[in-house]
């Protein structure tokens, strides 16, 4: 796989940042039909009334730090010190998990408040830009398990470096997707 | 840009790094959430939280996903997408007439 | 000037198809003020079109004929580029747009359906598939058959029962579409008598194609004429004849349950066309047949098999039921 | 096509560029002939006022197809099929950069067209127009399936093509032969390269407009119902802001092939390489902010048409220039008019014309006459037929001795391009007329009285002379597969490094990766050199296997859609499973390519 390239640069990374860039299309109209869609909702409940800033700053807390773990991972493997890889991977998806169990109590206490999908426009585009970010993390999650469980098998080593931060890549992306949604959704009311 | 350049070894950059990126990152969320409690920032609440949030990104984007110290062309392969994703939000925004940043 | 371009170029379509007029429906000879404006913007598009059309498909042609190949010939010479050259084709197509862009802006602002004051008010709603014409002012509501005054501004408000549709009398200006929570707006200034002929051009479903309408435009008085007979209420029915007898087939049946009927009080429904004039049309079923008995029983018999999927369904009568019925709505001039 | 291995089992299995190329080119061109055959329906039915061939219904679904099938069936892929046997050939690359995933683009493009035609069997065949409208797809006012089929088809076409554009711009980017600077790539690959950032950011677009219908549809939201606060005309931005940059996807790479067929059979190196290339990645670029022209009538207000006018009038230069340029390249020339010579000059020839209706569209008043009526079929034919298929037509005149080893027969190639070009313009040219004259598109009968029957019937004539054309070439490519002539390495004298190998190339497809020190690297003696023509193969190139996971996992997304159609949760479980199973038997199966 590793013949020299023309740009001097991974092929896979190259692919990588380019699924990104398109990735950042599919956000963008996500988030732009949300806020089009801003104080349209016929009937309540309405964001002020339901969001909850307090947690999801717990949420967003969360996100950051694994964002760290993620790159003290990469830094881990790079090194070659697989110890602590393993720890940095495992905490990066228990942040993950975390997040994730963060966001299903959130959508259950938003439902028992009476707030769905079909209840309003204000649902209908909440569940579908935070669930498609958080269906993001869930594969992220998936990603992380996967690499971690192969560290514990030992076939994961420092010749798999391009690999980490492949994953990190993806991982960051997802919290800096979170960062703007944070801000636009929750904290812009 | 062409040929030759081998793969320049891109030093990341080490945990002390990763680590005061994380902390500033942290103070700006405190920041944000501050700011949204404090009544006298109301006037000017969306764009400070609009910038704080741009900070963070443009910190994460530079330091964890590397592109500071990586290739240019990776910044080029996600600034222009990132651009025309910003461009397309704009003119949907305004073809709505929901400009948030004037109300 | 515009005028005149246009006649040439109805001329010059009429000598290229062999095809006789007269085109009911044509966009190139425009009756109204928006119409006019939007003919002399697609005139001067036009021309500069067949100048850039004729240039370049020349150079195109006299290329293709002057330099090719010839047995024996010496190998061309390889020319990179020319930069003069290069600048000269990038700025000539710079030069004419701008002679295209300045008039289209202002023809924008022009035609952006603004209407002046005191214009007659009309609110038009597209429905699958009809088209429902009121006139708020003057309190009176109609189907498929717009009237207007000439030489009298006019400021259509539209919107939409369902899907969206797009209100187009090409003779009267250009179309615009009707959106469901939405009010599109159009203004124009009918400059001729006549009656002008258009039908819905946005997709709206499989009758698409038999959303017709027609506009016609009277002279103030004969308009006038026409408003008071709206207005004026149901026409009286003799006790014992044959449309009394209609009206109470109507009163009896499901037809109560989606059309307005002045003259029959229960009948206050609007999802289907307002029947308290319909014998005044000269159309039904929007212009799809002629307002006839033998074709309006044919459409309450099965109106789908007229116009298919048409949201009026079948209508089971008894023959003389039927025949009653339609002579009560011939009866409603 | 790779002597290697043969039998069904290696074409299922394969990822050689230049099998998956073949594979796109005969599905797309059967796709292309199912279009055609619908708008030949359709043009049966429009040959007389108060046509009875079809039902309305029919019609519908007839027009829907037809678009749906040409642009995401039959000309993407045609142009996908280009992609992958050509740009790596012209870079001096063995294959693309993911192999396995050049392959799983494939199948999903296939079973995706499947899916969506499968609609058929089923009397619900998609009706609600190419761009479908909201709030018409609404369950409210399509309870069928219809709507169903088409929005998962096109969902999974659209991995297909993201997939796709992923891989193509990293082969360009980072497979290119040593001493092949980006300024010295081959005009095609440059056009291919633009295609692909356009896809990638074009699709996603795309893909949320339709996950927002679904859930309209499948779940009950209002994204697009006002009466639950939702917008129709937010669909028709999503669209557009899709559908634009899908038209560009469509010209470039026509634009491209053009750019080598025009050098090479003037003898002439292309005229203003740098300005060519520039103006594609412009038109490319400026294709993002010009959207709202398609919506002119929804009356957006005038300072919103004013800019979308201005935008689309700017295209203008940037087109124009690339037309005058391939006009100085045949200047001084030495022209040989070859079969695939005659359809890039017929591609200038009509996409001027189609390109001088597109300005007439872009002023927003004269669009409220044109806007939805044959005016603008007569516009899309003449960018789209005269245009993309054109250039199709002479990429496949030009490139088929590559591809196959024989050359189509040239005098059937004359009778093609000529009952083509006169019967795309008996089809196509009149409906400039039957537009301005009134006729509205997307109706299945029109009246006797509107008087444009006569040039109705003539525009049926011209699409039937078309269909003949269409045959002759499907014969010329039946012939040609026993008797056509020989090709050797380059039968044209071309420029380009795809003429310096075999025809077909081996599998592997360069014995040595040359070096490249030119723009035309087969053009002058010196550079010629560069070329290691014939020789001694070095080591022998290792040649992947192939594998199964990508078909597997493709296959996942068609079940998936099925249970969706089916309302079926275990069958869309199913799919997923399927597609979780093939991601990490492909992500941990040995694979060297
Ligand atoms: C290959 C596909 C393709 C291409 C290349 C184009 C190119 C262009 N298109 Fe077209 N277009 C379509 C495919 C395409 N289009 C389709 C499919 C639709 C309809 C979709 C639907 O509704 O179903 C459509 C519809 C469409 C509309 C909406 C019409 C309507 O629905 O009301 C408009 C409006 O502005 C438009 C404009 C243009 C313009 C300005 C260009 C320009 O890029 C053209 C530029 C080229 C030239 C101008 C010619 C060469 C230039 C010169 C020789 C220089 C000198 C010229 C001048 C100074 C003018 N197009
Ligand atoms: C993308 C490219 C593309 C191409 C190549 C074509 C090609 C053709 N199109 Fe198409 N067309 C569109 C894109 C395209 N079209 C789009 C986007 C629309 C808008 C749809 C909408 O409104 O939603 C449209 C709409 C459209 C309409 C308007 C329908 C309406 O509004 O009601 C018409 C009408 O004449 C038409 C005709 C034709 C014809 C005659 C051809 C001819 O060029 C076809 C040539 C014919 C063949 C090549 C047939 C060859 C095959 C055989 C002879 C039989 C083979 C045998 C077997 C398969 C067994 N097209
Ligand atoms: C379920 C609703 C429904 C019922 C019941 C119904 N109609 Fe209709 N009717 C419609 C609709 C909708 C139209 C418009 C159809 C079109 O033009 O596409 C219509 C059109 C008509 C027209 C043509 C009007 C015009 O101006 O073109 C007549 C006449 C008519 N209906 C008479 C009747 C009679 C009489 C009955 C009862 C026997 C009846 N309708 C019952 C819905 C209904
Ligand atoms: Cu109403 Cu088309
Ligand atoms: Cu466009």
């Amino acid at each position: 796989m590793t013949h020299a390239t023309s740009l001097g640069l991974d092929s896979r990374k190259l692919a990588f940042w380019t699924f990104i860039g398109s990735e950042c299309l599919l956000f963008g109209s996500l988030i732009s039909t949300y806020l089009i869609y801003k104080g349209k909702s016929l009937v309540g409940p309405y964001p002020p009334e339901i969001l909850d800033i307090p947690f999801t700053s717990f949420s967003t807390f969360d996100l950051l730090m694994s964002s760290l773990w993620m790159v003290l991972a990469l830094a881990a493997v790079q090194r070659g010190d697989m110890k602590w890889a393993k720890v940095w991977l495992f905490g990066t998806a228990l942040g993950g998990l975390i997040f994730l169990g963060g966001q299903v109590y959130e959508f259950s206490s938003f439902v028992h408040e009476g707030l769905t999908l079909q209840r309003n426009i204000f649902g209908a585009t909440f569940f579908v830009l935070t669930g498609c970010h958080g269906a993001h993390v869930t594969v992220g999650v998936i990603w992380l398990l996967t690499l971690w469980v192969r560290a514990l098998q030992g076939k994961l080593g420092p010749e798999h470096a391009m690999t980490v931060e492949i994953t990190g890549l993806y991982w960051h992306f997802v919290d800096v997707v979170w960062i703007v949604i944070f801000t636009l959704v929750y904290l812009i009311q | 840009m062409d040929q030759g350049t081998p793969a320049h070894d891109h030093s990341h950059p080490t945990a002390g790094t990763y680590i005061r990126v994380a902390t500033i990152l942290l103070i700006i969320t405190v920041v944000e959430v501050g700011v949204f409690y404090v009544p006298a920032f109301k006037p000017v609440l969306v764009p400070t939280l609009l910038m704080l949030s741009a900070v963070k990104f443009t910190l994460v984007v530079m330091f964890y996903m590397h592109l500071k110290m990586d290739s240019r062309f990776f910044t080029f392969i996600f600034g222009g997408p990132l651009l025309l994703a910003s461009g397309m939000m704009i003119g949907l925004l305004f073809l709505f007439g929901v400009f948030v940043l004037g109300r | 000037m515009p005028r005149r371009h246009k006649r040439w170029l109805t001329t010059l379509l009429l000598s290229v198809t062999g095809c006789a007029g007269p085109f009911p429906q044509t966009t190139l000879a425009p009756k109204s003020d928006f119409g006019i404006a939007i003919d002399q913007l697609f005139t001067n598009i036009f021309w500069w079109a067949v100048a850039v059309f004729v240039v370049v498909e020349g150079l195109l042609l006299y290329a293709i004929i002057r330099f090719r190949a010839r047995p024996g010939a010496p190998p061309p010479k390889a020319t990179h580029g020319h930069t003069a050259l290069e600048i000269g084709w990038t700025l000539a197509p710079a030069v004419i747009l701008v002679f295209i862009a300045v008039p289209t802006i202002q023809t924008i602002f022009r035609t952006s359906g603004q209407a002046p004051d005191g214009a007659m008010q009309v609110e038009v709603i597209g429905h699958q598939w009809w088209w429902e014409f009121r006139y708020p002012d003057l309190g009176v509501v109609t189907a498929n058959e717009l009237h207007l005054p000439v030489g009298r501004p006019v400021a259509l408000a539209m919107t939409s029962a369902d899907v969206i549709h797009s209100y187009w009398a090409p003779g009267l200006g250009g179309k615009r579409d009707v959106i469901l929570g939405r009010t599109s707006r159009l203004a124009f200034t009918a400059d001729s008598i006549g009656t002008y002929y258009g039908q819905c051009a946005e997709f709206c479903g499989e009758s698409h194609a038999n959303m017709r309408l027609r506009v016609v435009v009277d002279s103030a008085s004969a308009f006038d004429a026409w408003v008071a007979r709206e207005q004026a209420g149901p026409a009286p029915i003799a006790p014992g004849s044959v449309e009394e007898k209609g009206r109470a087939v109507f009163a009896r049946s499901a037809c109560i349950a989606c059309h307005t009927m002045e003259d029959v009080p229960a009948a206050r429904a609007v999802i289907g066309p307002n029947l308290t004039h319909v014998g005044a049309r000269s159309m039904i079923g929007s212009e799809m047949v002629e307002n006839r008995p033998d074709h309006l029983a044919q459409w309450i018999a099965n109106s789908a098999a007229m116009k298919p999927g048409s949201k009026m369904p079948p209508m089971v009568l008894p023959p003389e039921d039927l025949t009653a019925l339609v002579a009560y709505l011939r009866s409603r001039q | 096509m790779s002597a290697s291995a043969t039998g069904l089992r290696s074409w299922l299995t394969t990822t050689d560029h230049k099998r998956i190329g073949l594979l796109y080119f005969w599905t797309a061109f059967v796709f292309f002939l199912v279009g055609g055959l619908e708008a030949l329906v359709i043009r049966a039915q429009l040959a007389g006022p108060n046509g009875t061939l079809v039902s309305a219904e029919a019609f519908n679904q007839l027009f829907t197809m037809h678009a749906t099938t040409m642009v995401f069936l039959a000309l993407m892929p045609l142009t996908a099929a280009f992609f992958n046997y050509i740009v790596p050939l012209q870079i001096g690359a063995r294959d693309v950069a993911f192999p396995r995933l050049n392959a799983f683009s494939y199948w999903v493009f296939l079973l995706g067209g499947l899916f969506m035609n499968a609609s058929f069997l089923f009397g619900a065949a998609p009706d609600g127009g190419w761009f479908g409208y909201a709030n018409l797809t609404s369950k409210q006012y399509s309870p069928g399936l219809n709507i169903d089929f088409w929005l998962l088809g096109l969902q999974i076409l659209g991995i297909a093509s993201l997939a796709a554009g992923f891989n193509f711009i990293v082969t360009i980017l980072n497979l290119r032969a040593p001493g092949l600077k980006m300024m010295r790539l081959p005009v095609f690959t440059w056009m291919v390269l633009v295609t692909q950032f356009l896809i990638i950011t074009a699709f996603p677009v795309i893909t949320v407009a339709l996950v927002l219908l679904m859930f309209d549809r499948f779940f009950g939201t209002s994204f697009y119902l006002p009466a639950g606060g939702g917008n129709p005309v937010l669909w028709q931005h999503l669209f557009w802001i899709f559908g634009h940059p899908e038209v560009y996807i469509l010209i470039l790479p026509a634009m491209g092939i053009v750019s080598e067929v025009l050098p090479t059979f003037s003898r002439k190196p292309l005229f203003g390489y740098t300005v060519v290339v520039y103006s594609g990645v412009l038109i490319g670029f400026m294709g993002w902010g010009v959207w709202s022209h398609h919506m002119f009538s929804v009356g957006l207000g005038p300072i919103a048409d004013s800019f979308f006018a201005a935008t689309t009038l700017l295209i203008a230069i940037p087109t124009g220039v690339k037309i005058f340029n391939w006009i100085a390249t045949l200047w001084g020339g030495q022209i040989r008019f070859a079969a695939a010579m005659k359809f890039a000059l017929g591609f200038i020839a009509m996409f001027i014309i189609g390109g001088l209706s597109g300005v007439s569209h872009a002023a927003p008043p004269a669009d409220l006459q044109q806007t939805d009526t044959y005016y603008v079929v007569a516009h899309i034919h003449y960018v789209l037929f005269g245009g993309t298929v054109f250039g199709l037509f002479a990429g496949m005149y030009y490139w088929w001795p590559k591809m196959t080893g024989r050359l189509l027969d040239e005098r059937l190639g004359n009778w093609h391009f000529w009952l083509t070009f006169i019967g795309m313009n008996l089809a196509f040219f009149p409906m400039h007329f039957i537009g301005l004259l009134g006729m509205p598109r997307r109706i299945y009968t029109y009246g006797p009285e509107l008087g444009v029957s006569t040039m109705n019937l003539v525009s049926t004539i011209g699409a039937f002379l078309i269909g003949i054309a269409a045959l002759i070439f499907v014969y010329n490519m039946w012939r040609t597969r026993r008797h056509g002539a020989v090709a050797g390495d380059d039968p044209w004298g071309g420029a380009t490094l795809e003429w310096s190998i075999s025809s077909p190339p081996p599998p592997h497809n360069f014995d040595v990766i040359p070096t490249v020190a030119s723009r035309l690297p087969r053009w002058s003696a010196t550079q010629l050199k560069a070329i290691p023509e014939g020789a001694e193969t070095a080591a022998p190139v290792h040649v992947p296997a192939g594998s199964w996971w990508p078909l597997i996992a493709a296959s996942s997304l068609p079940i998936m859609a099925t249970g969706a159609i089916g309302r079926m949760l275990p069958v869309v479980l199913a799919g997923v499973a399927i597609l979780i199973v093939g991601i990490y038997r492909w992500a941990y199966e040995p694979f060297e390519a």
